[in-house]
């Protein structure tokens, strides 16, 4: 295995929480670049997604970290007690889909799907560490992503692992209606 | 028609509900007849959200203006034309996003979680350790619990402030009702509040539909543009 | 992978500490026997080893246990260090002084009042010794204090001597917030 990707692991599973590719760099020191971390990074998840095994590597806009597979969940709740339903409110679901498939999204944006103000709910979300928020200072506008701990509900690696995500994330007709050409 | 508050979420949930139960398809004469059925549930609902009752009137507006593009389209203007299209591509692309969310709730009940390591102190250090932070002292954490109770403060009144702008239909019927008691007939614009909101425009609009149709006043207007007046029976 | 594989990989993942093939087939439950685990955990060191990556599987007389592999030392140093030292972020600063003046305090009250998830500001506080967690196990909840070393490096005894204690920590709008009346 490439040095860079067996460092990579090797922090992943002793810190045991989500580390931004950046961080990662920082920490491997070396010269080592963000965009190098990312294309070892990808390797590493696509390695993991072969094997099948019992951990995983999960991906969020911001961070990666390592997790138990999917499959495994009821050997796991025994072991470490817990009791999570993982029991979301319709609107929860709602929203979260939206944001899983369309992010990172703007709050207006958000409000334009839904056709509802989502303040309380996107505050709420953040509270329960289920969405997070990144400032573009670009464009002066907030940006929201589902955060790794949903994507440990779900079960699934990343956004992209979704059914139909290609069909709903890259689509030229929402592409349009959020731009308002529509 | 049978929808339960706790089923639907949002305006368009609650639309395409009534679309999907009259196995209607999205587009301007289905969402015109089911105009009068909307604007019904809100009014039949007085425990909607207080937050989300502007965007329920906010579709309600929509709805209407459809409806009256398909009794009278020629006085349906470009724009108009614009937003009516607009809403029923809205409402197509919502419409995928809940099928992709009920996806989603399929999934979640699985319940295939995968877990990350809890935090564990002795993974990491063997030895008690103490490291103290360089830029924190008690005067330090004063101050931040000052700036703290400030900000929940302000949190308090930005919530106050949006209770305040909830206006209802029935308070809007009621104004009118009590206003004909002293005068024969008023104008449309002098309902609205000093400050004009989109809103409170939308809410006395349909207040005059609603007391139109109970038979309680009439309706008059010159010319397209020009002021409403309110007339008692 | 095999199934049984599968389970010991995510378990030894998620315990991070030794674990007894006995305690393991326990924890499967299912009628599986500690031969078979013996067997699937020499399969599951034997792909370890031939990987070559950044984590394998060390077994010793009774027990075996998942770790990174030594030649990554140094990584995992700069992490230890980047976690413990260094100055406190802000958010780090506010909820420090939210469980100094108000402690102990349960994390969902701090999360309250932060608006925002703080499980990861916390474990950095408590590694880094600044703040302990208790539990409460009639309220089935985990209380937050700072500790005493924190405390002293304060230059107080205790947190009644902390400024304004009195009148910033009994904040009646505190108080109304968490009781959900704002």
């Amino acid at each position: 295995m490439l040095e860079l990707k067996k460092q990579i692991e090797s922090l992943l599973f002793i810190s045991g929480k989500p580390l931004a590719p950046k961080k990662i760099a920082e920490l491997i020191g070396d010269k080592v670049n963000v965009k190098d971390i990312n294309k070892a990074i990808d390797e590493l998840i696509k390695d993991y997604d072969e094997r099948a095994g019992g951990i995983k590597i999960i991906k969020s806009a911001s961070q990666i970290q390592m997790a138990t597979s999917g499959e495994n969940t009821e050997v796991i709740r025994n072991f470490i007690k817990d009791e999570t339903t993982g029991e979301l409110t319709k609107p929860s679901i709602e929203t979260l889909t939206i944001i899983a498939y369309r992010g990172p999204i703007a709050k207006y944006e958000l409000e334009r799907i839904r056709g509802i103000n989502c303040s309380l709910i996107l505050r709420n979300l953040i509270l329960r560490g289920l969405a997070e928020e990144k400032k573009d200072n670009k464009k002066r506008e907030i940006y929201y992503s589902v955060t790794l701990d949903f994507l440990k509900y779900l079960g699934v690696s990343r956004v992209e692992d979704l059914p139909d995500y290609d069909r709903l994330s890259k689509n030229k007709d929402i592409d349009k209606f959020l731009a308002g050409e529509i | 028609m049978n929808i339960n508050t706790e089923q639907f979420n949002g305006p368009l949930d609650l639309l395409v509900q009534m679309i999907d139960d009259d196995k209607l398809d999205i587009n301007d004469v289905s969402l015109g007849k089911i105009a009068d059925q909307f604007v019904n549930y809100i009014k039949n609902n007085p425990d909607i959200n207080p937050e989300e009752v502007a965007d329920f009137l906010a579709v309600a507006a929509k709805l209407l203006l459809i409806k009256s593009k398909t009794l009278l389209p020629y006085l349906i203007r470009e724009e108009e034309e614009e937003e009516i299209k607009d809403f029923a591509n809205q409402l197509k692309i919502y419409k995928d996003f809940l099928e992709a969310s009920k996806k989603i709730e399929e999934i979640l009940e699985e319940r295939k979680f995968m877990y990350a390591r809890e935090f564990n102190k002795k993974m990491l250090t063997e030895n008690v350790v103490f490291y103290p932070p360089k830029n924190v002292n008690k005067t330090i954490l004063r101050a931040a619990f000052k700036e703290i109770i400030g900000r929940l403060k302000i949190e308090e009144k930005i919530e106050e402030n949006n209770l305040e702008k909830a206006v209802s239909i029935e308070d809007k019927m009621l104004k009118i009702q009590n206003l004909l008691k002293k005068i024969n007939s008023l104008s449309f614009n002098s309902l609205l509040e000093e400050q004009i909101t989109k809103i409170d425009i939308i809410v006395s609009f349909l207040a005059m539909l609603e007391l139109m149709k109970q038979r309680s006043v009439i309706v008059e207007q010159g010319e397209l543009f020009e002021s409403i007046q309110i007339i008692k029976v």
